[in-house]
């Protein structure tokens, strides 16, 4: 029985009761004439719970465990030399064995009857091939006994899984059922699965962190035991060399420092130029524009956040930079009489600018939210002073407003930190160390994608750097998130 | 006492004389400027977002049409064998040389001599090197058009459709332009004689990827994001918002709730191809998905766009005033009744906010991508969200680093078809917000 | 079933040729499904490919540069033991100005003068101070240094510095200077291999389309793209002589126009036999029809093998040779 | 006329007899550093009113709030004692609070109505309670309710306008009404009559010593003419502690305490 | 003793002599399709206290805050007709509403703080009208308003705490001490002592005794006797509309209007 009849059947079985339990939450109320710890309809999802959590659980290992086992089982069963004969490995075998298992199940009853565990590959083989499965030419004749047993291994496993699964399902719900009186909680219960459940949502944060940390620690500490983290650390030049280009075995120069600045001097850019506009956007929405402007004004703000950002990059490459350059050319003209640009094509301004435009919606529609959910009697206490608007908005609904925005502005600070493609088009992919915005720098992110894509070796510091920038980057982040909590812990407003 | 006139009023008038400086000129000179600068930012916004909608659709939309030529084919049995034949053994039609089908038309129609190879390879140049599948399939469809001829619509090459758009200069010596002058000769004539014509380009929402940007569509990246939004839409969602409300509502305020805390807005300034490496290592090399895949791809941009939406989701719980909270505590109501019927309907607006965000973001998104393997060429349609298939931005990245000049109009095209979604999904957004918004 | 589709990653540079090619695979072989090509760069695709053994990693790595020792030994360690080299072709890199602007006929010797970090001045090395082509040779034309060439993480880079700025250190007597400065050789290179960190010069680490749109932005500039590239866009650019040979795919095929690279592919003979239609992937690629004198990939701008060299690793693969860690 | 001699005649006597419905013993509540409540203990006996009075800041929102936990979700206050309902503690960790609440409801010193319509606001209690069979029932509740609290003439037109579009004192009276609505044993309104007119006030009186009958009442009022007219036991509070608790009628003619007598003559004299 | 007698005889004559500050001809404010006011004229007189009272839901606040526009606040608010002050119309679209609003200050229905400290709370208005010069200045402006308003000595140690961290009673008395603290004109104030207790009621009636000196009030008031002890002028507002107005002492006595009998009488019959 398929996967999903199953879950068809527990969510039956589970309605079921369910809808037993409704009624019997009812007769409750009539039979002992007080009113019942909880609602008919706790009731029902009580007995619900009961009838579909444990079942489904068990349902979700038996599926991951299952080919598991049986995988294991059909391993353990390859003659040994046979495989090393065929020159297959383990893994290719056992791939073999597994699409001959697709091809015996996908062929009708009649023709899969004809093949047994005696009969030659060959003979199969074509028949396989006639209903659309694809073969390979190394399957060998020992493989078919195994296909067939491990189909036999599933289908076992399959049918004892539905009795089970359905089984947990119907005694789920008939010993919640059996639970219900006047006095059950039932409420409480079923709210302790809502929360767990909200505990086990709030925890995949959890994993995915440790999921990040681990995908990048092996290869994060091959590279440092190749170079030295005071270098990467503390070093200020960034000229990775080709390991095999002539360079003695040099590895290069690996400093963070010139892409850390350049990090944050890019961001700060786009902040300064995402905040304002953004908060302005926002203040004028929520407070001034009437309702049609804002309906108007806000989803088309938010379609710059989702322009691809290689648009981006293309509309600095070829727009923003080069006008900023002759726009650069012409004042240096103008006060000194030689045309020459200062502001170079490739610059940190240009970068920061770009990026500030894909981030305003970021600050501009998560603000606006915020600064409209602020209590209107705190508006109306401060204009009923004799407030401006702007007075108001200024000393009353962004104090009040303050945490959330802060919110906003992380997310948009984060943003920056991770964006690649503006950078790379608008500020180019050289690490230089400079106070000179004019001038062209590069992030963190566009190194760990720059090494990770290229053409390096992808053993050597080179490719392995974009680790350690990764886990480099994400503890950075981190400590600036942790200050920015006790920022906001320090000057949170809370409203009434 | 109601009786008191408006001109006993206005005789004491004088005394609003000497009223007190309360700075009003001033201070409405900064309400003035703060309202300007407000009215400057949306401005500026909104002027930002048209400069670049009309970079893009200035270059793309003429990648909707696509030129068409007409020309007599004739399914000469001698070339694809007979009816019979074919329906005897598919491969043989499969195989059959239906290009030469096509060339013969063109020499026909144009009067070329047969034997002049320059011309004869000029003309072929005209046509898309997709006729072979588009006479398969005709033939394949039907095989009594075996033995007949038939007018068929071709698709042109596309340095053809280039050069009609005029994305060529064709001032240019000749041999530094894709289009011959025997070419522009041949265009000429087709035109002509009627047997020119630029058509709605459905073949960019239908077809999968190609190396012959006459027949290169956005189809399956179409269907690949398809799949992975609504991954991303079932799933980060509903998570976000259940780790919002356990974080905001429910979870003591100690330590690990902080560390909680730190930690998702930490994971919002993760490169998102960071997240790339997390999914090969996760999704494909510990659980075996198979790589390509669009539910992988889903997975990817779900743990993404995860802090986004919660923390714009958290964003807005916090701004639900307590009274509301207590209102629907005294009356019985318990924790998470008031917080499903009370506080999370007030926060929607900001949760939709952060979800069209964040879908935003994940739409547009190619870096995580890159490393499970869905920056690809895949030219059959992906069935289910296992099997192998791009996305739009993937589809725009790999056409934005593309040679010829036809792949260019396409990569605009494709961006205003990616806006085209995006825009979709805001006017759901608008729509909802209309529902959800409420101020108090 | 895609699943079962031949799975290729890799280089960038390869994409558009086994894009072609898979096009095609799938167009003449209807029982398979058409390959998938994934993109990313020779080192993810090798590194994919050095995964493992098994249905979840890919059958074939493109690469636009040979693979390394530490690669197959990686590759061994995780039981990637059979692994076939072919080479298909050659991508030539070339110099291209804007069509509007000068031409430039240049040499190894101007290329390092005026994109060197230190060039020999009166027989000293000094920080490159030439502002104008035309301060670097007389017959170069009389406009401002600016060029655009690949970033660090290109194999393109690695070309560039050894066929050009190398070379140029030696032509022009710069590294026979800094030897007799006292620097030992691996020194000596590593300076002629600087480039000058002045914004004279860019780096691209993206494709040839951003090179291409920075020459739009800045027509002074000079850029180095690949061959193909450039022949599809020969009306906005021009191509600059190398040693005055014009860059052509027989010039670079026969080795007379000096910058260029091999471009490969590599196969896991694993795989062979259990991904079915792999083994024809191969044959097809390596086919006249496919690889040889105008046939598509071809006519898209790759530099072919000669027909006797294809033949070559055509019999390599069937032989079953393999790459071992050399040395 | 002479106002307290007035209402004690009108009063019943305080009658002994009744079991005791709620019980504090010793609860002391601090809001971060702050105390607020020193101590107190004081039984609220079962369908009479009981009213705290004492001068603005002095604890009697605070005591009210704990009656029903409500105090539970501000995060600075710590609530220490114990306050039995029916003899249970209420502040035992076994305790099912939201049950708690709806036996024992609120009405706040500030009115808050929910952003819904009116008909919401004052269905929305009996629905989570599933007090109504069906649809009528449940209008048959938010009728009366509305009608109890007075309010019903005046909305009766606009049921599904926003609760929050009312006047100061229609919103307070929406809260008495939600609050009835739900039937509780013991309702604590927290100067329920503050933004009431006479007779709006008069009709909320004769709403509670209708509920009286069956309901246990705790009420807030800073009018002693109030507290005088509809409660049986008042407590007096003064910075936080219990100045003394007695027979309404003793405590307005002769009370024990000077604080008391200050406050009460002070409002007076 | 007789409230009603005591309490005239307490409050000074209407003196008519009085010029008007405010007045308002056919004032008529419409909530979307439902009028909330039909036509009010009404003058009120410099330097006395004005009280207007009604049964809940007449119309009481939204006249009140017609008079210094804050209905300009809610979108489906629509006024019509005019107020003049000191005899410019204020509905003007010349006349700017900050300047008016700080010549006629406003106390709100429902307490609400800023989520400010107390003190910030208080100096907010001083501070944005620039009527402190200095520091010191604004500190006293500070001290002296939350003492008028009989706050001071239960805050004296929190001034830093948030002003939401009070009763609400206390709420009540922060708020009226930021409205006096910019000295408006006129004082808007609707219901100031709905939160309090006899006591901190009785030091606002004196303040407000006070302020008439200097400035003109406004008073919506649910109790009578407040009326009758703190006010010169009385109007009856009844459905929206002006039923009566007149000397207070007149008005508690004698009232012409059937309606304000019946609401007078109601209270105290
Ligand atoms: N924002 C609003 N939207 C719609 N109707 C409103 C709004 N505010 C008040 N009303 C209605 O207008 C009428 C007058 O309200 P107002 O607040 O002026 O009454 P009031 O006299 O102050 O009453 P109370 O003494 O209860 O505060 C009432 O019927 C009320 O429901
Ligand atoms: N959330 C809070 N945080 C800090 N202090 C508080 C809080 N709530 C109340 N207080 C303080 O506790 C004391 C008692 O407050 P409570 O609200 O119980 O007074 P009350 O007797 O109800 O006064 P009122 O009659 O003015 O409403 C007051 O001093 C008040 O300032
Ligand atoms: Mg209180
Ligand atoms: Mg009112
Ligand atoms: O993508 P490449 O490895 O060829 O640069």
């Amino acid at each position: 029985m398929s996967t999903s009849i199953i879950i068809l059947i527990v969510l039956l079985v589970g309605a079921v009761g369910g809808y037993a339990a409704y009624q019997r939450g009812r007769q409750l109320r009539i039979e002992r004439g007080m009113r019942p710890h909880s609602r008919p309809i706790y009731h029902a999802s009580y007995v619900l719970s009961w009838a579909w959590v444990p079942s489904l659980l068990l349902l979700g290992t038996w599926l991951i465990a299952s080919p598991i086992l049986n995988e294991i089982q059909i391993r353990n069963a390859f003659p040994e030399d046979a495989v090393a004969e065929a020159g297959l490995t383990d893994d290719l075998a056992y791939g073999i064995v597994e699409s001959i298992g697709v091809g015996l199940r996908s062929l009708p009853e009649d023709e899969r009857d004809q093949i047994d565990e005696d009969t030659p590959i060959e003979d199969a083989l074509p028949l396989f091939r006639q209903y659309g499965v694809a073969i390979a030419s190394a399957s060998q004749d020992w493989m078919l006994p195994l296909a067939i047993e491990s189909n036999i291994w599933s289908t076992v496993s399959r049918w004892a899984m539905t009795i089970v699964v359905v089984l947990f399902a119907a005694g789920g719900a008939f010993y919640g059922y059996r639970n219900i009186r006047t006095r059950l909680r039932a409420r409480n219960k079923v709210e302790k699965v809502v929360n767990v459940t909200l505990i086990v949502a709030s925890s995949i944060a959890i994993m995915t962190t440790v999921g990040i940390v681990f995908s990048m620690l092996f290869e994060s500490a091959d590279f440092f035991s190749r170079v030295s983290a005071w270098e990467f650390f503390f070093g200020t030049t960034w000229e990775p060399r080709f390991s095999a280009a002539g360079s003695g075995g040099e590895t290069g120069q690996f400093g963070l420092i010139p892409l850390l600045a350049g990090t944050l001097y890019i961001g700060a850019v786009a902040m300064a130029v995402a905040v304002p506009i953004g908060l302005f956007a926002a203040i004028y929405m929520a407070e001034y524009a009437d309702n049609r402007t804002r309906s108007v004004a806000k989803p088309l703000l938010e379609v710059l956040a989702g322009i691809p950002t290689i648009v981006y990059g293309f509309f600095a490459l070829v727009t923003v930079g080069p006008f900023f350059r002759d726009l650069s050319a012409q004042i240096s003209g103008l006060l000194t009489g030689n045309y020459s640009a200062f502001i170079q094509a490739q610059s940190v301004l240009t970068a920061g600018c770009v990026m500030g435009i894909m981030l305003i919606p970021f600050v501009s529609s998560l603000s606006d939210d915020i600064i409209t959910s602020v209590p209107r009697s705190l508006r109306d206490g401060s204009l009923g002073l004799g407030a401006t608007r702007s007075e108001t908005v200024k000393r009353v609904i962004l104090p009040a407003a303050l945490p959330g925005i802060v919110s906003a502005l992380l997310l948009t600070a984060s943003r920056a930190i991770g964006e690649t493609m503006i950078v790379v088009l608008a500020a180019g992919v050289a690490a230089n160390l400079t106070i000179n915005p004019f001038e062209a720098m590069t992030t963190i992110t566009v190194k760990i994608v720059q090494q990770l894509t290229g053409d390096l070796e992808f053993t050597s510091p080179q490719t392995l750097v974009a680790f350690a920038l990764g886990i480099t980057l994400f503890v950075i982040t981190l400590c600036l998130n942790v200050y920015a909590l006790y920022i906001v812990r320090k000057y949170k407003e809370q409203y009434e | 006492m109601t009786d008191a006139t408006a001109n006993d009023i206005s005789d004491r008038s004088e005394a609003t004389r000497g009223r007190r400086d309360i700075g009003i000129k001033r201070r409405y000179a900064a309400e003035r400027r703060f309202k300007a600068y407000g009215m400057i930012a949306i401005g500026l916004g909104i002027a930002f977002l048209f400069i670049l909608l009309w970079s893009v659709v200035s270059k793309g939309y003429t990648a909707f049409w696509q030129t068409e030529i007409r020309v007599p084919i004739t399914f000469s049995e001698e070339v694809i064998g007979t009816a019979e034949e074919g329906a005897a053994n598919q491969s043989k039609l499969m195989m059959a040389n239906y290009p030469q089908l096509a060339r013969d038309g063109l020499i026909q129609l144009l009067e070329i001599d047969p034997e002049n190879s320059e011309a004869v390879s000029a003309a072929n140049g005209l046509v898309s090197q997709g006729v072979r599948m588009e006479l398969r399939d005709m033939v394949l469809n039907d095989l009594q058009v075996i033995g007949t001829t038939e007018d068929v619509w071709l698709y042109a090459s596309s340095d053809l459709d280039s050069a009609l758009k005029g994305s060529y200069d064709l001032s240019v010596e000749e041999s530094r332009r894709p289009i011959s002058d025997l070419q522009l000769e041949f265009i000429e004539r087709l035109e002509e004689m009627g047997a020119l014509e630029q058509n709605f380009n459905w073949g960019l929402f239908t077809f999968g990827a190609s190396s012959r940007a006459e027949t290169a569509g956005v189809g399956v990246a179409i269907i690949g994001s398809a799949y992975m939004m609504l991954i991303v839409l079932a799933l980060a969602l509903p998570i976000g918002v259940a780790a919002s409300i356990y974080l905001e509502e429910f979870a003591p305020k100690n330590r690990f709730t902080d560390l909680i805390e730190v930690n998702i807005n930490n994971l919002a300034a993760v490169p998102s191809i960071v997240f790339g490496i997390l999914g090969l290592a996760v999704f494909i090399n510990w659980f075996g998905l198979p790589r390509s895949a669009a539910l992988v791809g889903g997975l990817v941009l779900t743990l993404m766009t995860l802090p986004t939406i919660i923390i714009a989701t958290r964003a807005a719980l916090r701004a639900v005033p307590p009274s509301i909270r207590w209102a629907a505590l005294g009356l019985g109501a318990s924790k998470t009744q008031t917080v499903f019927q009370h506080v999370l309907p007030l926060a929607a607006p900001g949760i939709l906010t952060g979800t069209i965000i964040g879908l935003a973001q994940a739409l547009g998104e190619t870096a995580p991508l890159l490393l499970i393997g869905m920056v690809a060429f895949v030219a059959d349609y992906p069935e289910t969200p296992l099997d192998a298939a791009t996305a739009l931005p993937v589809q725009i990245y790999m056409w934005a680093n593309e040679a010829e000049r036809a792949f260019q109009e396409r990569t605009s095209g494709a961006i205003m078809i990616l806006l085209g979604f995006l825009a979709l999904m805001n006017l759901t957004a608008i729509f909802l917000r209309r529902r959800f918004e409420r101020r108090w | 079933q895609s699943s079962e589709a031949v799975q290729v990653a890799g280089s960038s540079t390869v994409l558009p040729y086994a894009q072609i090619i898979a096009e095609n695979y799938g167009e003449t072989f209807p029982d398979y499904p058409t390959p998938v090509v994934e993109s990313g760069g020779s080192s993810a695709g090798l590194k994919q490919f050095c995964q493992g053994v098994g249905p979840e990693t890919i059958d074939i790595a493109n690469s636009s540069r040979q693979i390394r020792d530490l690669e197959v030994q990686a590759c061994n360690d995780a039981g990637v033991n059979e692994i076939s080299e072919i080479k298909f072709g050659y991508d030539g890199i070339v110099f291209a100005s804007a069509a509007s602007g000068e031409s430039f006929a240049l040499t190894p010797e101007m290329v390092y003068k005026a994109m060197g970090a230190q060039v020999p001045q009166d027989g000293e090395m000094g920080e490159n101070s030439f502002s104008s082509w035309s301060d670097v040779d007389p017959s170069l034309p009389d406009q401002e240094i600016s060029a655009f060439i690949p970033a660090s993480n290109h194999g393109t880079r690695e070309v560039f510095e050894e066929k050009l700025m190398l070379q140029g250190c030696e032509d022009s007597g710069a590294m026979q200077v800094m030897m007799d400065g006292g620097m030992d050789e691996d020194a000596v290179e590593d300076a002629c291999m600087q480039v000058r960190n002045d914004g004279a010069i860019g780096e691209i680490s993206g494709d040839y389309t951003e090179t291409l749109a920075r020459i739009d932005a800045n027509p002074q500039a000079v850029g180095v793209f690949g061959l193909a590239f450039y022949e599809q866009n020969q009306d906005k650019l021009q191509v600059a002589t190398v040693n005055d040979v014009t860059p052509t795919a027989e010039a670079i095929a026969t080795g007379e126009y000096p910058v260029s690279r091999p471009l490969f592919f590599y196969v896991k003979r694993a795989h062979l036999g259990v991904v079915p239609g792999l083994q024809e992937y191969v044959q097809f690629f390596l086919s006249e029809q496919m690889t040889g004198e105008g046939s598509p990939t071809v006519e898209y701008g790759l530099v072919p093998l000669s027909a006797d060299e294809r033949q070559t690793q055509m019999d390599q693969f069937e032989s079953g040779e393999t790459v071992t860690v050399s040395g | 006329m002479d106002m307290s001699r007035a209402t004690f005649e009108k009063g019943p006597a305080v009658s002994q007899d009744k079991t005791i419905k709620m019980a504090s013993k010793d609860v002391t509540v601090h809001y971060g550093q702050k105390q607020a409540l020193n101590g107190i203990s004081l039984d609220i006996k079962e369908r009479q009113v009981t009213a705290l009075i004492g001068p603005s800041g002095c604890g009697k929102s605070t005591y009210l709030r704990c009656l029903n936990r409500m105090n539970d979700t501000i995060d600075t206050a710590k609530v220490d004692g114990k306050i039995l309902l029916d003899g249970e503690n209420i502040y035992d960790p076994d305790l099912d609070v939201v049950e708690l609440r709806a036996r024992v409801g609120m009405v706040f010193q500030k009115p808050n109505p929910f952003p819904k319509s009116i008909w919401e606001n004052v269905a929305y209690g009996p629905k989570i309670h599933g007090l109504a069979k069906n649809k009528d029932q449940l209008e048959e509740i938010v009728h009366t309710s509305l009608k109890r609290a007075g309010l019903y003439k005046e909305v009766k037109d606009r049921l599904d306008e926003p609760g929050t579009g009312l006047s100061g004192g229609q919103q307070q009276r929406l809260c008495i009404a939600r609050a009835i609505a739900v039937s509780p044993e013991v309702i604590l309104m927290d100067e329920p009559c503050s933004a009431l007119d006479p007779i709006a006030t008069a009709t909320v009186e004769e709403l509670i010593d209708e509920l009286k009958q069956n309901f246990t009442i705790v009420i807030v009022t800073h009018s002693m003419q109030q507290a005088a007219r509809v409660s049986q036991v008042t407590a007096m509070f003064h910075l936080g502690d219990l100045a003394e608790v007695g027979a309404t009628e003793k405590m307005f003619s002769n009370p024990d305490d000077k604080r008391t007598q200050d406050y009460i003559t002070g409002r007076f004299g």
